[in-house]
C-alpha cells in the first residue's frame, strides 16, 4: 500500500511539474494590455550575427515605447525566437508565435528560404508578417502570381537590385564584360546573379564567366584565375556573407586580376571594410540603407556604446519592420480594433510612413515597399561613399 | 632462513580471462643467475603467466615480488625495474628497421653511448643483425626475427630476461643456435632468465630448474634433468597412449 | 572419379616472407572424423582460414564435393556446406543463445524481403519451423535452459558449445572445429568428447578438429587418423597410437635435447 | 598555359593547407585507429585564441601564436584524457570513439560561437603581396603557407623519425602492447600524440585565419582534409600529404576547366572512384582482421 | 493547436527518419552522417510524383522512399564492396549527401542550360529540362500540395514503427544485427555481407525518403537547405542517445530532440553545446544509449503496463 502511494505521488508530482512548466511557458496571468510582437531571427549557427545586431536594438526600441506608455496604451512585448538558419525551425517558431504567444504581428525572417513557407503560415493564421531582408519575389507573391495577403517586407526585392546593379555597371561605369562569382547555395545570391545577368545582356553586355562556390568556402583562386583568363572587366560577387567578397577581393588582387568589383546589400556591413582593406578600394556595393548616413551616426554610436557591437543593416531592417508594425498597431488602435487582421490592413495601406531608414509606402498588390531607394556605395579610403541614389521610375 | 631471497617470487597467482581461469594458484620463484623453464602444451597458460609478470595482464589474486618489492602496476614501470619480455610470436615492429627495433628496446634508457655499447654487444651475440641493420624488420627470416626480438629485449639491460617460446616456428638448427645464445647470456653475462617453452626437451636441457604447467596449474617441478627423463612430461603433451 | 568430400592439394601460403603453410594436402572421405594437431604456430588455424577463404592461398587447390571452391566468398563457402568454429570464440555477444543458433539457419534468408515486412503465413511457418530446429540443436548441446541468455553472459564452456550449435545450424556437410576444448578441465573435456561423438554419429558430418588437448584428440580420432603439422608442413598422418609413438612428432612437440 | 600553371600553383598551395590538416588526422588515426572528428573544433579554437591574444591581450603575433598553441595543446590533451582515454581503457569500439570526438567538436565549435558570435573576423595581421613570374602569381602568403606547412611537417618528421619520443609513437602505432613491453608508457604516448595534434591544429587554425578569416565554422574545410586522407590512405603521413596534393590540384583543375559549380561533386566522385579501385586508399595498408 | 500539431508533425517526421538511421546505424552498425541526402531525394521525388504526375500522395510517398532506396546503391555498392570500415563509410555518406544537395541546388540552372542546349549530352536530357527548372534549385520547389497533417503523420509513424519492427525481427534484420556484432563471424556463418548491408541501407534510405516526402507535403515547399549536415547529425544523435539495437529508444529520443529544444528555445544557444557534451557522456557512461538493446516487443510493453497500472491492483488485493 505504502509503495502504491509513493508511486502515485511520483506520477502526480511529474504531472504537476509538467503543468507548471507549460503554464509558465505560455506566460499567462498578466492583467495589463500587452501585445506580443514576434521576431523570427538567427541567434545561433552561421548567421548568428543577424540576431546579434538586431535583437538588442529592437528590444531597446520596445522598451522605449513601453516607457512612453506603449502604443495607444498597449504595452509591447518582443518575443524573439531563434531559427538556427533552419527552415523547419522557422516554421515551428512561426506556429508557436501564432498559436501559443498569440502574437499580433510577426517580424519575419531575414532569408527567403524561410520566408516562402512562412508566408503560407501567416496567411493561414491570419497574422501579418513583415520580413526584414527576405528579398526573393516569391516571399510575398507566390509562384502563380497570387499575393500572400498577410506577408509584407521592408526591403527591396532581388530583381530590383539586380536590375539596378546591371544598369549602373553598363550605363554609368561603361563596363561590358561581366564575370560572376556566385554563392550557389542561397536563393538570394542566385537571384541577384540571375537578374543582373538578364538585364546586363539585355543592355548589350557580355557575360564572360559564371563561377560558383558554396557557403563556407574561403578559397576562390581557381575561379578567379579563370575569370582573369576570360578577360572580364567587372566582377560581380553575389555573396550572402561579407567574408566571401572580402576574400574574393584579396585573392583577386593576389592573382593580379584588376577589375571593378561589385556586390549586393548582403555584404554591406561595416566588418567588410576591416576585413579586406585596400583590396576593396573602388568596389561598389548596392544597399537600401547605409550605416554611414549622418542620420544614423548618433544611433550607431549609442548602440555600439551600449551593446559593444556595431550596428549593421540587419539592425536597421529589424527596426524598420518593428516601426512598420508599431505604426500599423497605432492605426488599428485608433479604430479600436487591435486584431491581427486590422494590423494587416493598416500595413497594406501604409503610405509615406517614416520608418527607421526611410519613408515607406507599401505597394498593395505586391506588399513590397514602393520606391525604396537603392544606394550605390563606393569604397574609398576604406570608407563607404555614397555615389548615387537609384530611384526607379 | 639463510637462503637468499629469490629474484622473482610468485605466490598463489590466479588470473582470469573473462570467466575463464587461465592460471590457478600458481607459485614459482626464480633465483638470481638461474635459468628457469616453464614448460607445457598449448593453452596451458604459459603466455598468460609471462604477460602477468610484466603487468600487461592484471591478476585476480596472489602476489608477485621482484627483488623483494611488489610488482609495479604498469608495464613500463616493470620494464624500468629490470624485467623484460621477448613476447610470443616475436612481435617485432615490422615496418621499423632493425636498428629502430633495437632502439625501441632501449626506450627506458637515456645514455646514448651506453645504448650504442649495448647494441654492439647484441651484434656480437647476433652478427646477422648487424649485417641487416638498416633492413626493415618485416623482411627478416623467422630466425632473424627471433634474434631481433631477443636482441631488442636485451637492449634495456634487464636484470631478468623472460623469453616466451623462443623456438616457436623455427627450424631445429635455428632453435639450437637460439638456445646456445641463451646459455651464453646466462653463463657469460650472468643474466637471470625465465623461459617459457613448449619445446620441452631443449628447454629442460638448458635450465637449472623447471616447472610443468598444465591447464593453468603447476603440475610438476624439479631440476631440468629430472624432468627431462620423466615420462609424465611427454604424457602431458601427447596424451596417454592407449 | 574420387569420392572425397574435401580435397586440399598442395596448399601454400606466405605471410610477409614467412611460409605459414607449405604444400599441405588433405583428403577426406564423407563422414570421416580427423584430427589436426601440431605445436603452436604450425599453421593449423591458417588451414581452416584457407578452407573457408578467410585468407587467400599463394598456391594450391581446394575442392569440396568435386568442385573448386578457391576464391569463393566465405559466405558462399558456408552455404555450400562448410561451417566452422573459432579458436577465440566469435559469437554474437549481444544476441541470445537461441538467436545465435537461429542465425545459422537463416543466414541465407528463406523468404523474400517483402514477406519479411508483412510476415506472410509462409514466412511465419518458416519462422516457427526454424525456431523448432534451433531449439532442437540447443537441446542437443545441452543449452536449452540457457536459450534466452545473452551469449556473452554464458560461461566459457557453454559458449564453446553454443558456437558448435551455431555452426551446425548452417546445415554443413563439413564441420571444422578449432580447439573446442581449449581452456577446459578434464571433466569438461570428457563431456565434450561425448557430445562431439554424439554429433558425429547422429548428424553424419565430416569433421576436422584442431585440438591441443591430446586426450580429446586421441580419444575422438581413435578409429580414424590424425594429421600432424609442423612449421607449416605436414609432418605425419596416422592413427593416434602411430602418432604418439612417431619420433618425428615427439620431436616436434618436445624438441630435441640440446647436445653440447 | 598561363592559366594551367596558375591553377597548378593554386592547387599546390591549397594542397599544402589540406596537408597540414590531413596530417593531424593521420597521426591520431595511425596510433589509435579512429578519425579524430574533434580536430576541426580545435582548429577554430586555435585561431580564436591567437585572435584573442592579439586583439584583447595586446600580444605581439609570435606570442599570440605561442599562446594559442599552448591552449590548444591543453584542450587537445584534455580531450584525450576526458573523452578518449576512458573509452580506450574499456577497449570500446571505434564507433564510440568517433561519436565521442564528434561530441567534443560540436561542443567546442558552439562554445566558440556562443562567446565570439558567428561573425567573420579578419586576423589582425598584414598579409603579404604576391610575386609575379611571367604573369603567374605566386602568393607570398602561399609560399609561407607552403613553407609553414612543410616546415611543420618536416619538424613532425624529425620528431617522429629522429627522436626517442617519435620512435615510441611509431612503435605504439604498430603494436601498442609490444610497445609497452619496451617500457613505452602508453599514457605518455597518448599525451604526446594529442599534444602534437593540438600544435598542428593550432598552427593550421592560425594560418587559415591569417590567410582567410577567423570564424567559428572555419573548421568546415577539414572535411576536405578528411577526404584527402582517405584518398591517400588513412593512417599514413606521406599518404595524407599525397592525398591532399592530389585533391588540391584536382579541385583547382576542375574549377578551372570543367565547372566551379560542380567542383565538390567531382571531389566526391573522385572519392568514390578511389574507394572502388583502391579500397584502402592510394597508399593505405589493408586493415584485414585477424581470426 | 497548430503549434502542438506542428511539433507532433515535425517530431513524427523526425521519428521516421530516425528509424531509418536506427536500422542502419543501430542495427547494422554502419555509421551514417548523410541521411539528410536520402531525405532530400525522397522528398523531391514524392513531390514530383504528386505535383507533376498527379500520383496519389500515399503512393507518391512510397515511390519517393523507393527512389531514395535505389539511390542509396550509388554509395552502398562501392562502399560495401570495398568493405569500407566505419570512418570511411561515414565520410562517404556525408559526401553523398553533400553531392546530392549540390545537384539539387543547381537543378534550375541545369534545366535552363538543357532547355537551351542545341547538341551534346544535354540533348539526351531534353525531356527533363523543364522539370529541372520547376524544381527551382536554391529557390526551392514551391506550391506543393500539403496533405500532411497530424493524422497522416501519426498513421505514418505507427506504420513505420510496425514495419521497422517487422524488418528487424525478420531473418534479414537478424542478419543485420549479426553483422553489427561480428562481421567476420557473420560472414563465416553464411551471411552475404554485401547483400545484407545493401538491404539495410535500402530500407534505411527508404525510411529517410518517406520522411522527406512527408516534410515536403507539410511545408508545401522544398529547398535543398532543409537537408544539411545538421539534419543528418540530429538524426544520428537520436540514435546515439536513443540506443543501439533499439527501435523504441530512437523513437523516443527522435521526438524529444524535436520537442526539447522547442520547450527550451531560450537555451537554443546552449543546445548544440549540450548535445556535444552528451555525446561524450553517453559514450563514456552508457554507450548503448538510453534504451540500448531494448527490443520493442509486447513483452516489454506488458512489463511496463504491469509496472504502471497493475501494481496498484495487486497491492490492493494484498
Amino acid at each position: 500500500m505504502n509503495k502504491n502511494v509513493q508511486l502515485f505521488r511520483k506520477w502526480w508530482g511529474l504531472l504537476l511539474i509538467g503543468v507548471l512548466l507549460i503554464s509558465s511557458l505560455s506566460g499567462c496571468g498578466s492583467q495589463e494590455k500587452v501585445l506580443k510582437i514576434g521576431y523570427i531571427t538567427e541567434q545561433t549557427g552561421v548567421d548568428a550575427y543577424v540576431g546579434a545586431a538586431s535583437v538588442p536594438a529592437m528590444q531597446d526600441y520596445v522598451d522605449e515605447i513601453n516607457a512612453k506608455g506603449g502604443i495607444s496604451g498597449y504595452k509591447i512585448e518582443l518575443v524573439v525566437y531563434d531559427t538556427r538558419s533552419e527552415v523547419p525551425d522557422a516554421v515551428t517558431v512561426a506556429k508557436r508565435l501564432v498559436d501559443q504567444d498569440k502574437a499580433v504581428a510577426i517580424i519575419g525572417p531575414s532569408w527567403s528560404s524561410a520566408g516562402i513557407p512562412l508566408a503560407d503560415i501567416a496567411d493561414a493564421a491570419k497574422v501579418p508578417m513583415v520580413a526584414t531582408t527576405a528579398s526573393n519575389v516569391n516571399v510575398t507573391v507566390s509562384e502563380d502570381g497570387t499575393l500572400h495577403p498577410y506577408m509584407f517586407r521592408v526591403c527591396f526585392i532581388d530583381p530590383y537590385q539586380g536590375f539596378a546593379q546591371a544598369d549602373f555597371a553598363y550605363n554609368k561605369l561603361g563596363l561590358r564584360k561581366a564575370a560572376f562569382l556566385t554563392d550557389i547555395a542561397s536563393p538570394y545570391t542566385v537571384g541577384l546573379h540571375q537578374f543582373f545577368k538578364d538585364h546586363f545582356i539585355e543592355l548589350g553586355g557580355e557575360i564572360v564567366a559564371e563561377e560558383g562556390y558554396t557557403q563556407g568556402d574561403a578559397e576562390f583562386r581557381a575561379q578567379l584565375a579563370k575569370i582573369k583568363d576570360a578577360g572580364a572587366d567587372l566582377l560581380v560577387v553575389d555573396a550572402y556573407t561579407f567574408k566571401d567578397i572580402g576574400l574574393a577581393a584579396q585573392q583577386a588582387e593576389a592573382l593580379g586580376l584588376k577589375v571593378q568589383i561589385m556586390g549586393g546589400d548582403g555584404v554591406f556591413v561595416p566588418e567588410l571594410l576591416e576585413m579586406a582593406g585596400p583590396q576593396l578600394e573602388g568596389a561598389i556595393v548596392t544597399t537600401g540603407v547605409t550605416t554611414d548616413s549622418p542620420d544614423f551616426a548618433e544611433f550607431n554610436k549609442a548602440f555600439e556604446a551600449k551593446h559593444g557591437t556595431q550596428a549593421n543593416i540587419y539592425t536597421y531592417y529589424g527596426l524598420d519592420a518593428l516601426m512598420a508594425i508599431e505604426y500599423a498597431i497605432g492605426e488599428a488602435a485608433k479604430k479600436g480594433d487591435v486584431t491581427p487582421t486590422a494590423v494587416r490592413d493598416a500595413l497594406e495601406t501604409m503610405t509615406d510612413v517614416q520608418l527607421f531608414t526611410s519613408k515607406v509606402t507599401m505597394e498593395p498588390d505586391t506588399h513590397n515597399p514602393h520606391n525604396k531607394p537603392l544606394l550605390i556605395m563606393t569604397i574609398k579610403d576604406s570608407q563607404w561613399v555614397l555615389t548615387e541614389t537609384f530611384q526607379p521610375k | 632462513m639463510t637462503e637468499k631471497m629469490p629474484m622473482l617470487d610468485i605466490q598463489d597467482l590466479s588470473v582470469y580471462y573473462g570467466g575463464i581461469c587461465a592460471l590457478n594458484q600458481v607459485s614459482l620463484h626464480v633465483n638470481e643467475g638461474e635459468i628457469v623453464s616453464v614448460i607445457g602444451a598449448n593453452g596451458a597458460g604459459k603466455s598468460t603467466l609471462m604477460k602477468t609478470i610484466v603487468a600487461v595482464k592484471s591478476f585476480t589474486s596472489g602476489k608477485i615480488m621482484f627483488q623483494g618489492q611488489p610488482l609495479k602496476k604498469e608495464a613500463h614501470d616493470v620494464i624500468k625495474d629490470g624485467i623484460t619480455l621477448s613476447p610470443e610470436g616475436r612481435r617485432i615492429f615490422s615496418p621499423l628497421s632493425v636498428r629502430e627495433n633495437l632502439m625501441a628496446g632501449a626506450y627506458t634508457r637515456n645514455d646514448r653511448h651506453e645504448i650504442e655499447a649495448t647494441m654492439e654487444e647484441v651484434f656480437t651475440l647476433f652478427p646477422r643483425l648487424k649485417e641487416r641493420i638498416n633492413q626493415r624488420g618485416g623482411t627478416l627470416s623467422g630466425g632473424e626475427q627471433q634474434m631481433l626480438a631477443v636482441g631488442r629485449a636485451l637492449m634495456s639491460k634487464p636484470k631478468m630476461l623472460m623469453l616466451d617460446e623462443p623456438s616457436l616456428g623455427l627450424a631445429p638448427i635455428v632453435i639450437n643456435l637460439m638456445f646456445e645464445t641463451i646459455v651464453r647470456l646466462n653463463k657469460e653475462m650472468g643474466l637471470t632468465i625465465l623461459l617459457v617453452e613448449q619445446n620441452a626437451s631443449i628447454a629442460l636441457s638448458v635450465c637449472q630448474r623447471a616447472y610443468v604447467l598444465k591447464t593453468g596449474t603447476i603440475n610438476m617441478e624439479g631440476t631440468g634433468q629430472e624432468l627431462l627423463h620423466d615420462k609424465r612430461v611427454m604424457e602431458s603433451y601427447l596424451g596417454i597412449a592407449k | 572419379m574420387s569420392s572425397e568430400i574435401l580435397n586440399v592439394k598442395n596448399l601454400t601460403v606466405d605471410f610477409g616472407g614467412v611460409r605459414a603453410v607449405n604444400n599441405v594436402s588433405i583428403q577426406l572421405e564423407p563422414g570421416e572424423f580427423v584430427g589436426l594437431i601440431g605445436p603452436n604456430g604450425a599453421g593449423k588455424t591458417t588451414i581452416f582460414n584457407l578452407i573457408t577463404n578467410a585468407i587467400k592461398p599463394t598456391a594450391g587447390e581446394i575442392n569440396f564435393k568435386g568442385k573448386n571452391i578457391l576464391g569463393k566468398s566465405p559466405d558462399r563457402i558456408c552455404q555450400l556446406g562448410i561451417s566452422r568454429t573459432f579458436q577465440n570464440i566469435r559469437l554474437f555477444p549481444q544476441m541470445t543463445a537461441y538467436e545465435n543458433v537461429e542465425l545459422g539457419f537463416h543466414s541465407a534468408p528463406q523468404y523474400s524481403l517483402a514477406e519479411a515486412f508483412i510476415r506472410t503465413p509462409r514466412a511465419r511457418r518458416i519462422e516457427v519451423d526454424t525456431r523448432k530446429k534451433a531449439m532442437e540443436l540447443l537441446e542437443m548441446v545441452n543449452l536449452k535452459e540457457h536459450s534466452h541468455a545473452r551469449a556473452s553472459s554464458l560461461p566459457y564452456g557453454l559458449q564453446r558449445r553454443l558456437e558448435m550449435a551455431r555452426a551446425m545450424a548452417t546445415n554443413p556437410e563439413l564441420l571444422l572445429l578449432d580447439e573446442p576444448a581449449a581452456g577446459m578441465n578434464d571433466d569438461e573435456c570428457n563431456d565434450l568428447i561425448k557430445l562431439i561423438r554424439e554429433i558425429h554419429t547422429t548428424m553424419h558430418y565430416t569433421m576436422i578438429m584442431i585440438e591441443h588437448h591430446m586426450n580429446v584428440v586421441m580419444d575422438l580420432c581413435r578409429d580414424s587418423r590424425i594429421y600432424v603439422l609442423n612449421l607449416g608442413s605436414m609432418l605425419a598422418v596416422g592413427t593416434p597410437t602411430e602418432i604418439q609413438s612417431n619420433p618425428d612428432v615427439i620431436r616436434a612437440y618436445l624438441g630435441e635435447p640440446k647436445n653440447d | 598555359m598561363e592559366l594551367f600553371i596558375q591553377q597548378l600553383v593554386s592547387g599546390i598551395s591549397i594542397g599544402a593547407i589540406y596537408s597540414l590538416l590531413a596530417v593531424g588526422y593521420a597521426l591520431v588515426y595511425s596510433v589509435y585507429n579512429f578519425t579524430n572528428w574533434a580536430f576541426d573544433g580545435f582548429m577554430a579554437f586555435g585561431a580564436f585564441m591567437a585572435f584573442t591574444g592579439i586583439t584583447s591581450l595586446f600580444m605581439p603575433f609570435w606570442l599570440a601564436a605561442l599562446f594559442s598553441i599552448i591552449l590548444t595543446v591543453i584542450l587537445s590533451v584534455g580531450t584525450e584524457k576526458l573523452a578518449y582515454s576512458p573509452l580506450r581503457a574499456r577497449k570500446a569500439p571505434r564507433l564510440f570513439m568517433m561519436i565521442s570526438a564528434m561530441g567534443v567538436n560540436l561542443a567546442t565549435v558552439n562554445i566558440i560561437n556562443l562567446i565570439y558570435g558567428g561573425v567573420f573576423r579578419k586576423f589582425p595581421i598584414d598579409t603579404l603581396q604576391p610575386i609575379f613570374i611571367k604573369g603567374v602569381s605566386i602568393g607570398r602568403m602561399d609560399l609561407m603557407a607552403g613553407g609553414i606547412s612543410f616546415g611543420v611537417l618536416a619538424l613532425l618528421w624529425v620528431f617522429l623519425y629522429r627522436t626517442k619520443w617519435g620512435l615510441g609513437i611509431r612503435a605504439s602505432s604498430i603494436d601498442i602492447m609490444t610497445a609497452s613491453l619496451m617500457g613505452i608508457n602508453n599514457n605518455a604516448v597518448a599525451i604526446v600524440v594529442f599534444a602534437v595534434t593540438g600544435v598542428l591544429s593550432s598552427v593550421a587554425g592560425v594560418f587559415y585565419g591569417i590567410k582567410y578569416a577567423v570564424f567559428p565554422m572555419m573548421g568546415i574545410v577539414t572535411i576536405k582534409a578528411m577526404i584527402a586522407s582517405i584518398v591517400g590512405g588513412l593512417g599514413s603521413l606521406p599518404a595524407a600529404i599525397l592525398g591532399s596534393m592530389i585533391l588540391g590540384i584536382l579541385e583547382t583543375m576542375v574549377s578551372g576547366y570543367i565547372s566551379s559549380t560542380y567542383r565538390d561533386l567531382f571531389s566526391f566522385l573522385f572519392l568514390i572512384i578511389i574507394l572502388l579501385f583502391f579500397p584502402n586508399g592510394l597508399m593505405g595498408k589493408s586493415s584485414g582482421e585477424k581470426l | 493547436m497548430g503549434y502542438i500539431n506542428t511539433i507532433i508533425i515535425l517530431g513524427g517526421i523526425n521519428i521516421i527518419a530516425a528509424l531509418g538511421v536506427a536500422i542502419l546505424t543501430g542495427y547494422t552498425g554502419l555509421f551514417t552522417i548523410g541521411h539528410a541526402g536520402f531525405m532530400a531525394l525522397g522528398g523531391y521525388m514524392s513531390a514530383i510524383f504528386v505535383k507533376e504526375l498527379g500520383v496519389p500522395f500515399p503512393i507518391a510517398l512510397l515511390l519517393g522512399g523507393t527512389f531514395a532506396g535505389l539511390c542509396s546503391f550509388i554509395i552502398g555498392y562501392p562502399a560495401f564492396r570495398s568493405e569500407l570500415r566505419g570512418d570511411y563509410f561515414a565520410v562517404a555518406t556525408l559526401g553523398f549527401s553533400e553531392a546530392t544537395r549540390l545537384l539539387l541546388n543547381n537543378t534550375r540552372s541545369m534545366g535552363e542550360s538543357i532547355n537551351t542546349a542545341e547538341s551534346g549530352i544535354a540533348m539526351l536530357f531534353k525531356p527533363i529540362g523543364p522539370l529541372l527548372v520547376k524544381l527551382g534549385g536554391v529557390f526551392g520547389y514551391m506550391s506543393l500540395p500539403s496533405p500532411t497533417n497530424v493524422f497522416v503523420v501519426v498513421v505514418a509513424v505507427i506504420l513505420a514503427l510496425f514495419f521497422a519492427h517487422m524488418f528487424v525481427t525478420s531473418q534479414y534484420g537478424k542478419n543485420c544485427i549479426a553483422i553489427s556484432q561480428d562481421e567476420v563471424a557473420a560472414q563465416m556463418m553464411g551471411v552475404n555481407l554485401l547483400k545484407t548491408k545493401m538491404i539495410a541501407l535500402f530500407v534505411s534510405a527508404f525510411y529517410a525518403g518517406v520522411a522527406g516526402g512527408l516534410m515536403a507535403f507539410y511545408f508545401a515547399y522544398l529547398t535543398p537547405s532543409f537537408f544539411t549536415i545538421t539534419k543528418s547529425s540530429d538524426l544520428l544523435a537520436a540514435v546515439v542517445f536513443g540506443g543501439i539495437q533499439s527501435l523504441i529508444g530512437p523513437v523516443i529520443t527522435g521526438f524529444i530532440l524535436v520537442v526539447f529544444p522547442e520547450l527550451l528555445r531560450s537555451f537554443a544557444e546552449w543546445r548544440l553545446i549540450i548535445y556535444g557534451f552528451l555525446f561524450v557522456i553517453v559514450m563514456i557512461f552508457r554507450p548503448q544509449g538510453l534504451l540500448g538493446y531494448v527490443e520493442m516487443n509486447f513483452y516489454f510493453v506488458r512489463i511496463w503496463w504491469n509496472k504502471i497500472f497493475r501494481r496498484g491492483q495487486t497491492s490492493q488485493e494484498g
